[in-house]
């Protein structure tokens, strides 16, 4: 057979899978560009310059670029292409108006040193979007610079450490951490000096209470609950909780991440949290672009207010004439104003946050409104509940109870069979369907966290039961084939231990 | 008109009536019965938000809002310092438009993944070599983090605790790592160029880091600052930016230990600072303490080649509170934008952008120079030390790539809004750093045209005919 | 600079050492050699064109040329008469950047092809819906040309050679359907509606066809005129304006043997007039009788559906003379906009979007007719009939979508002048039908804001402050 | 098995392929509509009104409708994902520059009824490619306003008659055609009231100059060549030709639709052609859509320039102060304007030709320049004369000669080894190459023929040469398996004929 040619082959596999370095053809160009318009100046040192050789990147017709990298896309699954029922990760659709939104010239080409009066629109957008979030979560100070829910985590750290330390309680540096919390919790706590403590969770996946009081002592500096939690519940100890840690004197932090089984049915700072984190790019609906970008923003009480990173807008009292209004009648008075809250933890990124990602959500928001955001959380909840009665006698629950947003489910009973989650997990993709969030939280075992979201409709929910249904059958019928699924993707199942074993990270000109 | 009331939301699929049937199906009478763990008195709190609004009118608000802006793309801008303008082919938007990129979620799935796998393996290619460094992580938040965390890194490989920041370099770089650090048991410590020229690295010194071009767009002595930093048992960290790679030699040819950059330069618009990504670079023998996301190539049960998430044990959700870093979503799709820039731009398409950008900006400081009044700061101003200081064979302290700070004759705020009033973004007031200073920048989007227009409009102001 | 005189063109692959290698392989020494067949005298000669320009310059030029012009996207307009501002949502875009429809051919390979053609019979049966007809074609180059076949096609049908086109019909209609009529043996001939209704229909008429809404907006009584065209032994048929079918009864309810319409108000921007579509729809016995393509719906050889081209032997590349048209390349990506839109829309907002410029359209002639010294057309204007003939259960000649003429207290270019001035896009001069006339359209993009902004500037005119 | 449960289904087969209506729900909906902001006007009388009911469009969330035209797209090969080697079609690359600038506010969002005055930017764009057609084809009168190559053809011809006419000759009714000729041709032909007269082909491919010279008497209107022929080859005896139909009093048109073969090396109006179109969506790059739109520019000698129909940009001599002009000083003074030639044939489509096509085309002009358009042609040129060179051991030629842009293979030898060129090209797919042209020119057996276009590189043509090479392998290996292809695709062979038959035209409620 001659070389590159590969018959029957399906059509995702058609196509090799090269690296852009082994297509490059000396002397190929995508892009061609202009010609210096000022006179040459002179060249700095020979020392300095880099030599022409020095630089391989690959040389390529413009429509051999276009056709690498299309052809990549269709070897992925995505929300517009498939159903994507990862638990935590809140995969629903992303408006493409949003996307649309996002693009404009007057958001996508505004520099972000440029002088407040010259970018009202953007600061307008920041404003109100800090306005809803607040309301949302009835915690009105918002700070939108975090770039991921990890960062909004930390710098939500760093604000209780900072209030603490103001109130003169520096020594408090323990963060108590359920075992079932995702693993950003721990390793946000550590990167704010903190030790983590953690907290068991009973058998109804409640926090257990009594391991908490016993916890919680005078070293406590915050406690980190995900609320509904890892296990797609809403914690009923929940006042009780936030009391016991006031008590003690800690705070109490509320990862977020979950916020799409709660808007409109709860507020968590009625709740008595102190700070949490929301990841726009779940909630909020803005796209996970294969692993980001995101947004984090930490949204904290009024008494917090004062701690948030940099920065924040604020609106000014009033029509105060600016200068750049005297000169120029036609610009708006200026309004909003980028500052630095007083005790401001600082800068904890470049600018002013993912301002893309926001522009989406604030646009998200508006789509929605209200009454539409209580919709989602409605509709969330009876998604995941709906999937999780029809699975229930196929599938072990983690805890037998109904769920918020997301159904942990656990496959014991698939296992005790020979088949593992991770194979009903990978044989779920042979149908075209993303798999569910496996091994978490750590504490359920054969963990499959199921989490639907509002935006798929009752047959895609049904079609994913039945073919739940299928897998399990045919953990009966032929095991070995769900053992070695997927079949049908542009790869059978990878070899992970080698790639970390024999990391090879980067093109490399040798052929293998 | 008909009334929606009873119709689902377009991003809701279920109707009325199939919530009924499911509801069934689950066993409850109505939604209520889902919600009773929360605390009946903070239940169903309502919103107080403005109502759903149709896409129209979301648009057409949205649209105003953008127009309130002054667009950077219509208008010529000579503000940098960290963002750039540059060229972006029309590839990139056309490929970053494919949603199966777009919503798709962080690769835990190889199998069904390999377009975001393989295309930030091309991310990770592209980044180290344009850096000349041996690997590249698939990307950090931004910049600035990518340079905070590098420091951390530098004190884990170094098992030292004093971070050391060449006072050259952008203020921010310097804020954002004190923010990561702050509660590590490190320090973070500015340092002149001086002092580490002269050998005067304190010994628990984990990292000098600077920045090249720095804060005022000058090229640093990379050699002479990685040798200091070896001498002293220190890592050489060098915070860059990329488009000056294109024709500067890359921080790899210095042996320098770890790189970062801000990745935006390279295909992203500005969007008002965010979101970006931030590029991180080391060598080899550190990616066990690498932080952020790594592809890495593999084969399958075939054994086809194909890319996987690796070296998994250093990130939080295996190894929680001893992570390398806490980051988890992080910035995929710009780094694919990334990876079709660098694809489509090529090794001589990337040295011209850098070539362009150098020529031009050197066009305009000559002009300045030759404006009464207006002073293009070459020398001897702080906070580069005095010439005499530097190294042999290391490069003037004038060298610049595409930024230079020039003293005005009025304050820097006053000659932006002058430059305002006449439909051109000026630069950054930086007259807390340089009495009067203003950093302009200028890249190949500027043309003669532009920065003539903007010379003329300087010569007025230096005329003193405005204050 | 580097040169790049050697290098290939981006959209070019060869190198120079491939093409030496290529030639050498096809066994000639160097280019010329390939093309000794043209005339020595006339071989290479050069094209006197600019040189190639760079995407950036390229670019640059084509957004200053983009903006000279007037964006009836950034402020209000009211121009209609046969093309639309309507709304397009966002979901039309996104789908319409998919490269897999953009850049593929006809889909004369079906299997191949299935996306185009599974789209493309949505496309027809949202069409066929709309117009509440039997069958669509998968599109026509645009609405006149789609009404000119569907003459020569009634002519066909019938066998008869006169084409009675309405008066009140759009010119342009006319225009289009006599050149495609001019040496096919057919006469086209305007008739007004008081003969058709009067039964002065000559026996050799193969069809009257007819505008509703006409050119000036209204809806004519489409029952009657088919009625009447039937009764004389001829085909029905009707061009209409489809957005209006969302409130309207459709052709199909009436009996209306042929229906034509312009696709691009179903979400197809305005684009300086095209590319548009053609929405072409009859009744199924005469499906081997219509022009352009036609998707049918099949089986495979594993019984599984799939959908073709069919009834080929109608077109130009199998009857090649004896065609039912030359159509070959036709406008499926624009049906392809069409289909989403529809599939967005849905029932309800298909019927909401004609609801809204009905109103707004009504609310505007209210306020207009508030005015002095303007005055919206009503009746008995020429050239519709005067109301006494319209028989019973028709509708009044008033009624109007969201078009209606005004007689303007001066000419109308002068008032489009002043609007202009005013940054409103006013109204078709229509002075050429109605003396004084100007013609008004008003859709959902039109906010009640902009409505008023427009009277407010009319009412100035109005009071003989200008002239 | 559940249903809509496929497991082991390819990718591309995975998800069902159901029609909007199967998949609608009474209710849904995927957009919303404002509510009115201005008093409702009464309704008209009732019999006007259509029932709401009686409207059956579907009903979709709006992320269904975006993952159901994104699986779809899926389905299709294109210029983006595949080679498409489709002879005559000039399927090349089309950069994604021309769309970005098609849809610029300014261009996209431009009512075509506006006042000229308020459109120059895009009356300039129409203008100068007016010109640079002009120049391209040595035809300065250029009609911008057909929207396809078969209505420039048929605009040509009628400008033809209209010509003749003028002349006093309407009694000229014959056009005379090459057997290999495009069915359009003859089409418009018969469209503009001509008697279809077929002119033979030679053995070397050339219009059979006797079998011409007898049959262009003194009816002769026109003489349609298609330059290069659709066989791929330029016609060498075309001065002589031309001065035989100019003898007789008719006219020379070109059908330019394979001008991708001409560009820089020849000029159409130099060899004496009088009318020509060219597809803009063929040789200038615009995408062809699946089926259009394209555009179809006429261009005809200085002579015949004023019937061009309607309408032409012209250009005012210098700089005519309009009265817009002396309203708004920032106004540029209007230059360009929009008429109708002297003896327009008139308008043959509401507007102004496709107007996005011609954007796109013009923005593609200006990235080639001159010396780019001449290398476009040469390297189609030797991509061609490549894979003919390469493949000629296997395949026979339709001619033995060197070709142009394109070559046409003959698979009589594969035919007489029982796999005709329908299952060849079919098996082509598997590969994930497109078909080429098949049984195409008519006067060829079992043609295949093959246009790589410019923007391939050489390693697809060896691709393509090693695939083609393999089947021929398997054609005696196993016929029947090339003869049963496509076997990878969403569809098998689809059943063309029952298609045609017993017609289904759009959706139905039944199910099947
Ligand atoms: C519960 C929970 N907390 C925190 C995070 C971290 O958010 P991010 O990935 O945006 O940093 C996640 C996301 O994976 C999460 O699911
Ligand atoms: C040789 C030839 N002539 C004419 C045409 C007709 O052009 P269009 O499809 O644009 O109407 C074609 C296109 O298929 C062609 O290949």
């Amino acid at each position: 057979m001659s070389e590159g040619v590969v018959p029957n082959a399906s059509v995702a596999d058609m196509h090799d899978r090269r690296l852009l370095m082994d297509r490059s053809v000396s002397g190929r160009r995508a892009i061609e560009m202009p010609a210096a318009d000022v006179p040459l100046a002179e060249m700095p040192n020979d020392d300095l310059l880099r030599d022409a050789d020095d630089l391989q990147l690959p040389e390529m017709s413009q429509l051999d670029v276009i056709r690498y990298f299309t052809l990549l896309s269709r070897l992925n699954f995505s929300i517009d292409t498939n159903f994507y029922p990862l638990g935590s990760c809140t995969m629903k659709y992303n408006p493409k108006l949003n996307d649309q939104v996002a693009s404009l010239g007057g958001f996508a080409n505004i520099h972000p040193l440029q002088t407040d009066d010259s970018v009202q629109g953007a600061l307008e957008v920041m404003f109100e979007l800090q306005e809803w979030l607040g309301e949302a979560t009835a915690l009105p100070g918002v700070g939108l610079a975090p770039l991921a829910g990890a960062q909004g985590e930390y710098a939500g750290l760093l604000i209780a450490r900072a209030a603490l330390e103001m109130r003169g309680e520096s020594h408090r540096k323990v963060a108590l951490i359920p075992d079932s919390a995702h693993g950003t919790n721990p390793a946000s706590a550590a990167m704010a000096g903190m030790d983590v403590v953690t907290i068991k969770t009973d058998e109804f996946g409640n926090v257990d209470v009594e391991d908490l009081r016993a916890k919680a002592d005078e070293n406590a500096c915050v406690f980190m609950l995900t609320i509904p939690s890892t296990l797609g519940l809403f914690e009923p100890n929940i006042i009780e909780i936030n009391n016991i840690i006031h008590d003690a004197g800690g705070l109490v932090y509320a990862d977020g991440a979950n916020l799409n089984a709660l808007l409109g049915l709860v507020k968590l700072g009625d709740l008595g949290v102190d700070i949490c984190h929301s990841n726009l790019h779940k909630t909020f609906s803005t796209p996970h672009g294969g692993g980001g970008p995101g947004a984090g923003p930490v949204m904290v009480t009024e008494e917090l207010a004062s701690f948030l990173p940099e920065p924040v807008v604020v609106k000014s009292d009033g029509d105060v004439p600016s200068p750049a209004r005297r000169e120029r009648a036609r610009v708006r008075a200026q309004q909003y104003h980028l500052t630095r809250p007083d005790n401001s933890i600082g800068k904890i990124n470049g600018f002013h946050g993912s301002f893309s990602i926001l522009v989406r959500a604030y646009t998200y928001m508006q789509s929605l409104g209200g009454d539409g955001l209580r919709a989602v959380s409605e509709n969330a909840l009876i998604n995941a509940n709906y999937i999780q009665a029809r699975l229930r006698d196929r599938f072990d629950l983690a805890v037998d109870r109904l769920c918020m947003h997301e159904t942990v489910l656990s496959g014991k009973r698939q296992a005790d069979r020979g088949v593992p989650a991770l194979s009903i997990a990978k044989r779920l993709l042979d149908y075209g369907i993303h798999a569910p969030t496996m091994y978490f939280p750590l504490i359920v075992p054969e963990a499959l966290m199921v989490e639907p979201t509002e935006t798929e409709s009752k047959e895609t929910l049904d079609r994913f039961v039945a073919v739940m249904q299928a897998i399990d059958d045919e953990i009966d019928s032929d095991p070995d084939s769900v053992n070695h699924a997927p079949h049908t993707l542009p790869n059978t199942r990878l070899d992970e231990a080698t790639a970390a074993r024999r990391p090879v990270l980067r093109w490399q000109a040798e052929t293998d | 008109m008909t009334s929606n009331a009873d119709s689902p939301h377009p991003f809701i699929p279920n109707t009325p009536s199939e919530r009924a049937q499911m509801l069934a199906t689950i066993g409850v009478d109505d939604f209520d019965a889902l919600i009773t763990d929360i605390p009946e008195q903070h239940r169903n709190s309502s919103l107080q938000l403005p109502n759903a609004a149709s896409e129209l009118e979301v648009a057409t608000r949205m649209q105003a809002l953008a127009a309130l802006n002054q667009d950077a793309g219509t208008r010529p801008s000579f503000l940098g310092a960290g963002a750039y303008r540059h060229f972006i082919p029309s590839t990139v938007g056309a490929i970053l438009q494919r949603g199966e990129f777009v919503t798709s979620y962080t690769p835990y799935q190889p199998e069904a993944a390999q377009g975001v796998l393989q295309s930030g393996f091309e991310f990770q290619s592209a980044v180290a070599q344009i850096f000349g460094m041996e690997v590249a992580n698939a990307g950090m938040y931004d910049g600035p983090t990518a340079f905070a965390e590098a420091g951390l890194m530098a004190a884990r490989v170094s098992r030292r605790n004093r971070i050391l920041i060449l006072d050259t370099a952008d203020k921010r770089l310097f804020e954002v790592a004190e923010a990561y650090a702050r509660y590590q048991q490190v320090e973070i410590e500015a340092i002149s160029r001086e002092s580490v020229l002269n050998g005067d690295v304190p010994d628990d010194a984990a990292c000098i880091a600077f920045q090249s071009p720095n804060f005022l767009g000058r090229i640093e002595d990379v050699q002479a600052l990685t040798d200091a930093a070896h001498a002293a048992g220190a890592l050489s960290v060098m915070h860059t930016y990329p488009t000056a790679l294109g024709m500067f030699k890359s921080p790899g040819e210095f042996d320098v230990d770890i790189a970062t950059g801000e990745g935006q330069p390279l295909g992203v618009p500005l969007t008002f600072g965010g979101a970006y990504v931030g590029l991180f670079t080391a060598k080899q023998r550190f990616i066990r303490q690498l932080p952020g996301r790594i592809i890495g190539r593999t084969s399958d049960t075939l054994g086809r080649t194909g890319y996987t998430l690796t070296l998994q044990t250093r990130e939080q959700h295996i190894r929680r509170e001893r992570a390398t870093s806490n980051i988890c979503t992080s910035t995929q799709l710009i780094g694919l934008m990334v990876a079709v820039y660098c694809a489509t731009m090529g090794p001589s398409g990337l040295r011209k952008v850098a070539e362009l950008s150098y020529h031009k900006a050197h066009y305009l400081a000559n002009a300045i120079d030759a404006l009464p009044g207006w002073n293009v700061i070459r020398e001897s101003d702080p906070p580069s030390p005095s010439q005499g200081q530097i190294q042999r064979g290391g490069p003037s302290p004038d060298t610049f790539f595409n930024e230079f700070a020039v003293e005005c004759p009025i304050a820097p705020s006053d000659v932006n809004r002058l430059l305002a009033g006449r439909g051109i973004i000026g630069g950054l007031d930086v007259s807390d750093v340089v009495p009067y200073g203003i950093l302009l920048c200028v890249t190949e989007m500027n043309s003669r045209q532009d920065i003539d227009r903007l010379v003329d409009a300087l010569s007025g102001i230096g005329n003193g005919g405005v204050a």
